[in-house]
Parts: C-alpha cells; structure tokens; sequence
C-alpha cells in the first residue's frame, strides 16, 4: 500500500523507499539480512506423495506450447512443469522407475515445417530431459485422453495409440529406450493394460481387440472379443477407469459395464446404473476424464450434470459416489464449481481432485465427506487430463 | 446458443469470470465422414461471404447459425475465411466430417461438411462447440475427438473449421 | 435459442430440430440450397487500404505460438494472421515490394534444444511463407518495439537489432534474399533508418550513432553525434515516431526532442513540452507504442496518463493531439478504454487505432473527431505493437 | 499492490475484465546490472522457502513483497521456485539485474538480484511488473525490456524471475 500512496505523490522510485519507514525503528536492532546464493531447488521426490498430480494442458489456443503440471494439492503448490510441445496429450509417470515419459509433437518452424515426433525422457527428481527415444509421427492428434499412451503393467514398453487415419500402436521399449515397433490395431483405438504383456483396443463394431506382446515389443498374437459395447444406441465413453483386474465404463446414458480382464481374457460383469430410473430422464455421466477409482474402498466417482443425448463431455457440478461392489450410491459431493476432470487420490485420506478444460483452476476436495478444501488458481489455460505421480 | 452460455446459465456462478473467451471449451476433435462420399471439390479461389438471407438465416460468425449443429473448433467466419473457404495461408484438410443440420429458413436438412483448416497456429476466435451426434473416438467416422488437419497436406496444426453444404438428407 | 430449449427438454439432437419448424412454412417455395465448393479466400491486395493494420502479439504465456493479427480496422475484421515462432516482435511489411518480413526464432524442441532464427518472408496476397533467410542466432529478445527490426529506406536492406548482450545489427540483403553481414553498434541500440541507405542507433551515453551502408551491406562509415539525450535524469523513450526527415522522441516527462535527419546528418530541433508545467505535476507519456504521427497534417499524438517517475509504460485514458509545426495542442481524445500502443492511419480520413498488451481488444477511433467506432474484440492474447500494411 | 490493480483504481471501468491473469502484462525484460560486481555464487541446492519474519516480511509470492520493488515477470516462488532459487528444471540466467529495495522490516536498502529462470515456457503465473528506476533499452545495464535468458545456458526461453539478496545499500 505504501507503494500506492508514493505513487499519488509521484514519488515512485525504490530508493524513495527509504523515507517511509513505517515501523522499522522498532526493528533497529535486528541484524542485517545475510547475500543469498541462486540455487536450484533441491530435487523432488521421485514418486511424491499421494496428493501430488500431474495437470495436462493441450493449451489449445496455442497449442505449439503444451504443458504439464505438478502440483501438490495439500499444500495448494505449482511444483514445477514440463514444456511439452504441440497438441500435448499428457506425461505418463512410472511406478517402478525414476522417470516420466511424454509422448511430444514438434515442427520445425512452431506451427509448420517438419514434424517430429519423440518420446521425452524426464528425471521427476529435477524436470529436466534425461532421453529423448524417436517415434514415428504418427501419434494420434486427439482430444486428451489418458488411455492415448500407456505403460504395460510390468512398464517394460510404452505403447502410444496412432492415428494417420491408419490406426495403430507405437511400441517403445523403456529398458533399451527405443522404438522397437508398431501394432497394427486396424479399426480399433487406444491402449488398454491388461496385465504385464497385454492390451485391449476398442473396436468401432462394438467388440474389443486383445493383444499379447513379446519380449521384442512384437504381438504374440491377437483376437477379437464378441460385441460387448453397443457404439450405435448407447456407447460407453473411452474414459474407463481400472482397479485391478476390473476396468469400469460408463455409457453416455449412465449404465456401468464392467470388464473384467484376468489372465489375458476379457469378460463383461453384470451392468449397473448410476442413475434410477426416474433419475435417468435428467442425470447423466459427463466430461473430459469423467471418473476416477478408489481401489482400496472400490469406489467409483463419476461427474453428473442434468442434460440429454449429446451432452456427454459436458461438465457436471455434481459428483456421485458409488460402491463398485454393489453398484450402490454411497454419497453425492457438491461441486464449489463445474468440473470436467476429476481424479482420486489412492491414499486412505482420499482427495478428490477437479479442474474443467474452461478454467484455470484444480480444485481440491476432501474425498470423503466432499468438504472443498481449497482452490489452487491460474493452472494453465485448457487443463485436460490428471495423473497421479 | 453457446455451450459456455448454457453453463452458466445451469448455475455456476463464478463460471463467469473463467468462461471468457481465455477460458475456452478447447475441443480438438471432428466427426469425420464421407472422405469418399464427399471427395473435395476441385479448389477455387474466391468464397464469398453469405449474404443473409431468407433461405439461409443466420450469422456463419455465430456459434447459433444453423450449419454449425454439429461443428467444432474455431469458426473460419471469424478467422479471414467464411462458411465454406479456409483464412489465407491455410490448407483444408482433406478429409471431412459432417453433420446433418435443419435449416430453418426452408425447413430442409443438410448435409454439412467441417472441413478443417490447417497449417497455422489456433486462430483462437469463435471457439464453438455442438457436440450432438458425436460419438467416442473408438468409431472415428463419427467421432469429433479427432483433429483432421492431422492428414491434411501441411500436417497436424488445426486453425479453424468451416461448415459448408454437401447435400441434402 | 431453440438450441437451449431443446437442452432442457431432453431432445437435443441436431436431427430433432427438424420438429421446431419456425417459420420454415412460409419458405416451401424457396430454391434448396446448392452445394458449396471447399475454396481458399481470394488473395488479399499486397498494399491494403489505409485502414488496415497488422497487430503483433508476444504471446507472453505461450511465448513459442507467437502472432501478428492482420485487421481491417473499417469492417472490423479479422482477416488473416501469420504464425511467428518464439518471443516475436514484429513484422516488417514493404511499401515497394509484394512481401512481408518476418524475422522469427524457433527451438527444435518448442521452448529447448537448437535456436535457428530466420527472416521468413511471407506473401501479403496470401499470408503463406515465400521464402526464407537463415540469419544468425543473435536476435535482440526484447519487449517488442518497431525500431527493433525495419527496412533502410530503399527498401533494400533489412536491418535486425541484435543484443547477446554484445550489439549489432544483422543485414538481410532483400535482392539476393541473403544474410549478408552483421555491422557492429557496440553500445548503441535498434535501427532508425535516416535515408535511403544509412540509420542511426541510440547510444547509452546519449549520442547517436551514424551508420552509412553500401551496396554490399557494409557499413561505408559511422560516427557519433554528440550528446542529445540526457539518458540519466530525463531520457527519451525509444518509441520515436518519423515523418519526412524528422523523428520525434518524447521523454519521460513529457519534453519533445526533434531529430532532423536530412542527408545524412542529424540535428537536434528545439524542444518543447507535451504537457504545461502545470499538468507536468499530473501527466505524463506513457506506454509500450505511446506515439503517432499524422505526416500529411504533421499531427502527433501520445497517450498520456496520471502518474509520475517509473509510469513510462503505463498505458494511458487520454490520448492528446498536437501540431508538430507549433507544439500547439489541438485536442484531447478520451480512450473508450486504456490503451499502451496507438498506431494513426496516414490517409485524409484518420483512424486513431489503439491496443494495449492487458487487453484482448483493438479499438477503433475516428481519429478527427476523438469518436470510438467500434471494438475488434478477441485480437490476442499480449498485443504488443501495431504496423501499418 | 499490482500495477493492474492500480490501473483499476485510476478508473478503467471494464479493465476489470481484461486484466485477469489472461489479460496481464506481459513484459518481457529485465533491469540489467552487476555482472561483473554480483557474480554467481557457486550453485548450491536446497534452497529454503522463506519463513515471514519481523526482518523480512511479506510473501515472496506477492507481487507487493518488498524485494519486487524493480521485478518483472513471473514469481519463481510461484512457480516451484522460491525467492532465490530457480524451478525444477530450470537454469539461472548468468547475467542478472538488479534493484535497490527499501525493507520495512529493518528499514535498511538491500541490493536486490533479479535473475531469471530459463528454459521451460512461461511460467504463467504471479505476473509482476515494478518499474521504477528503469531506463530505455539503449541503456540495457539499467532497461528492464531484454529477456536475460537468451544469454544462459540453455537460451532464450524465460520461465520466472528471482528476487534475492546480493548486498546492503
């Protein structure tokens, strides 16, 4: 304030400073502030704790300039970033090694001239590049979605989805940090982990396609399911989640479907509704990354809004809380503000975390009793997708 | 009516403030279609811009403007090109997706096409975003999660979208 | 409007519309529609009309997706844009040639990895780039300023202030569209053309420094002028405006210096102040583009606002009118809103244009009579300087 | 107080709007000096966060903090930085600017070092702009309008500013 009043007074400058001594006097004996040094912030931690998250951002109107960013939410803190080229999709963190991966789009002049397409390398511990593995440039150019780049389960091979509108799988190997190859997944999309070799693509007929793979990042083999998504009257979104053995799908009208995927084979559960019956003719599921899972308690957490057919990546101000065991409503939390995203921290202090493409903001809930905790502002300008570190 | 609008208007109050212009939808996506049923059109130079009319009201700026029931992106109408021609300096890409949009000015259905314009940052005006029809990008001849500039000639750099008529339903 | 309906009663699909006939029955006898050719818009004029601008924008968040904006400030239109890499200043058009300069800097890798800078030359008939020249790395990364990069005044060479920090000025030889040297202008910055193939730069000890260039694009001599600035109690913005053979620099305080630049030399004309000594306790210049010039009426206006020392760059309400010829004020014009950048239309029916990099918006003015015509909303993110075509 | 909050009070009606974190500034330089009079101390890690005490209050993260008395740019201790260290993955521009800074808390005038951090993008968030005691760039050792990372180790890309203490007045 100090600095306002000089102002009016037209008496800016700093050293003019010095004549508004406010209450120094009473500070007259304390010892002069010692030269700090310019460091760098000590290193993170490799695998943060539990409430830390990943915030991807396509930055759509410019979007040569993605990013990605670390926060922890406990204490309402930007951590630090990743610069991460055009049309980003997200960072894939790892469980069992120091290190991120980030699918990245580059041109030679920004917005034109020659594409390149690598996989970056980044240490948690510091945020800067470690490696930079080259891919064809064939990543897919979509709307973020978090099954566009996945590790298998025993995080021996990063398996990016392709669309040139060919459609395949680019195959990099993180232990010799190569390209190794690509699977063909024709008419069928994205990256589904089954376990430590395997994957399922969904298919536009409905069915999926399972896929084994080798030491070599080559298929072992691969075979569609039966039809278990009807993609004409009710489709399930791409936004499943996974506990386990189990991912969870919503379909645009609310229905769950459970698929189990042990042992390499897939099969669906029995089907259950988010809503009633006479909830359906106003709620449905929605957003960009529209459910999140709690392992340890199976709870599935799923954004609601009160809308039609066509409404299925709109935002919700509501979430609803279910028991994946029984398919029952266990809770509904209230939103301090539309979210298109929500995640779910895996700790037995749960967090529930949400941002919306047309904000700035993550807000930060209490998972269990819904309370919002606090707003942690200006976090990019169309945040996509969260990952937990 | 944009979907911003419309979110508001369902309640979120300090949605006001982050849904300006900077706190935009970004939708990256296109329900392609027809790549084969609607081959482009030999390249001409010189779109005009619509004139309104009776038999094709609206604003081709406006998110409202009937073509658009099915669009996605920044509109080229605001961008230096119009309903049915790309900003200069940009490429249409060469496939398409399409909508089936009711024209209230001759109550007839038409068939639209979205191409994309590429080659140049975000144009980053009109964003507008109708998603009805869409469906998940695991049948991406019906999916607008897609950015088609992706096959265009100068590549994956999505500018803006226009909706120009192929047909009639 | 129906749209919003539609939402609300659970029938949202486009094909649905079909049922909201409106006032589509009094339209049975009209033509169907014809199919529409996908096209490019019609070339632009390679010289538009004198309303026509070209906005820049740093992108200050975003600052590898940088931009210059080309508006038709009597429509109101947005009528195409350039894609300019990172931390970019601004575009050069040409009056004698059909071609636009665009020196821009770009890292393989977005915001890391090798900087290549290069003049892209782009055609005005189509905003597409025609050409390119690879210069060196050294571009000056400064706030935007129009004297940062400009053509002699033959148009022959282009002229790029550098700063690594040692300064120099790279010369691109438009003839042979080549990189054709550097001329060192060691403690002297940015390029004020004075004649068909000579500039100065302004100097940190408040000389000038006179620079001669010859066919080759070396320099045929330079010299120093003697003291015309005060740099240290009272110094000259670097945002001087040139009509003819004189430029006018206005100083923080608001005292005009006229440097005549005929034939090679450069005199200092007498000084004269914007503001009365009474209005100098309140007003003051201020902005990131504050000044303009109207040659044909020798009319310069500057943006003025309330403040004092260290205001230099704040934008400012009021934009105030004066005779060049008198040092007489003619008017005041009030801002429909704060404006650091002004840019004056040189024909007889003056637009007053004005931006300013907090805002999104380009306003338009009768430059005459001070009236606010319209809003060009949504130019930008950081619109920094304004160029005319 | 932020300059664009002063801007508000000196009466732009729909400023509020515009000047949103979207709407900022946007500078991009620096008041250079002291390269040669305030080398580099040798990199150190492990840098602390500030704790508010009586000698030296205020929030690091305010643009009011005192030591932003000639800062411009983003607050690296909003940006996973602090006052004196740089964000994960970024480097320390070797030249640096600097201000003279009044502290309340002890009324002594500190030598304040406003080096920047570079190579990732803009940070984006804490924009600061005081621009007291800066001159035009022809005098670059006392201009706060060059971008000091084009001189570091990893080049032009600015991510934040530093605020930190190299001397006593």
């Amino acid at each position: 304030m100090w600095r306002a009043e000089q102002r009016r007074r037209g008496r800016p400058r700093a050293l003019a400073c010095a004549a508004v001594v406010l209450a120094a006097a009473g500070h007259a004996a304390l010892a002069q502030l010692p030269v700090e040094p310019l460091v760098n912030e000590p290193a993170l931690p490799a695998h943060p704790g539990p409430h830390w998250v990943w915030v991807n951002d396509v930055v759509f109107d410019y979007m040569a300039d993605g990013r990605a960013y670390l926060i922890d939410a406990d204490a309402g803190k930007f951590r630090g970033m990743l610069s991460t080229g055009y049309g980003y999709v997200g960072v894939v963190p790892a469980r069992t090694s120091d290190v991120l991966y980030s699918p990245e789009t580059y041109f030679a002049r920004g917005t034109r001239g020659a594409r390149t397409d690598v996989v970056t390398l980044y240490d948690p511990k510091t945020l800067s590049p470690a490696g930079e593995v080259p891919i064809p440039p064939k990543r897919a150019a979509i709307m973020p979605m978090v099954n566009a780049s996945v590790l298998t389960d025993d995080e021996r091979f990063l398996l990016i989805y392709n669309f040139t509108p060919a459609q395949s799988v680019s195959v990099v190997d993180t232990k010799s940090r190569r390209f190794v190859g690509e699977l063909d997944t024709a008419g069928c999309a994205l990256v589904y982990p089954t376990g430590p070799r395997s994957f399922f693509s969904i298919c536009a007929d409905g069915s999926l396609l399972k896929v084994g793979i080798d030491e070599q990042g080559k298929a072992t083999g691969s075979a569609h399911t039966g039809k278990l998504i009807d993609a004409e009257n009710d489709p399930v979104t791409e936004k499943g989640v996974r506990s386990g053995d189990t991912y969870w799908f919503v379909s645009f009208k609310g229905q769950v479907l459970p698929l189990k995927v042990a042992a390499g084979e897939i099969s669906a559960g029995p089907r259950w509704w988010l809503t009633s019956a006479q909830e359906r003719r106003q709620w449905r599921p929605g957003g960009l990354q529209h459910l999140a899972i709690h392992r340890s308690t199976h709870e599935l957490y799923a954004i609601m809004h009160q809308g039609g057919e066509g409404t299925h990546k709109d935002p919700g101000n509501e979430v609803w809380v279910f028991d994946t065991a029984t398919g029952a409503r266990t809770r509904k939390i209230t939103l301090a503000s539309p979210a298109g995203s929500i995640q779910v921290t895996e700790d037995d202090k749960p967090l529930l975390l949400a941002t919306f493409i047309g904000s700035h903001n993550l807000e930060v809930y209490d998972a269990r009793s819904g309370k919002h905790l606090r707003t942690v502002p200006d976090i990019g300008l169309t945040p996509t997708t969260m990952l937990l570190p | 009516m944009k979907l911003v609008d419309r979110w508001m208007e369902e309640g979120a109050r300090d949605l006001a403030r982050r849904t300006s212009r900077r706190g935009m939808l970004g939708r990256l996506g296109f329900v392609l279609a027809g790549a084969v049923a609607f081959p482009l059109l030999p390249m001409a130079r010189g779109a005009a811009a619509k004139a309104p009319s009776a038999s094709d009201p609206g604003d081709p700026s406006s998110c409202d403007y009937w073509r658009h029931c099915a669009i996605d992106g920044f509109l080229c109408s605001c961008c230096g090109g119009t309903q049915h021609s790309c900003p200069p300096g940009t490429e249409p890409s060469a496939v398409t997706w399409i909508g089936t949009c009711h024209n209230p000015g001759d109550a007839k259905d038409y068939i639209v096409s979205y191409n994309d314009c590429c080659g140049k940052g975000s144009c980053g005006r009109c964003l507008c975003n109708r998603n009805e029809g869409d469906r998940p990008i695991y049948a991406p001849f019906r999916a607008n999660d897609y950015d088609w500039c992706a096959g265009s000639k100068v590549g994956m750099p999505y500018h803006c979208s226009v909706a120009r008529i192929v047909g009639t339903k």
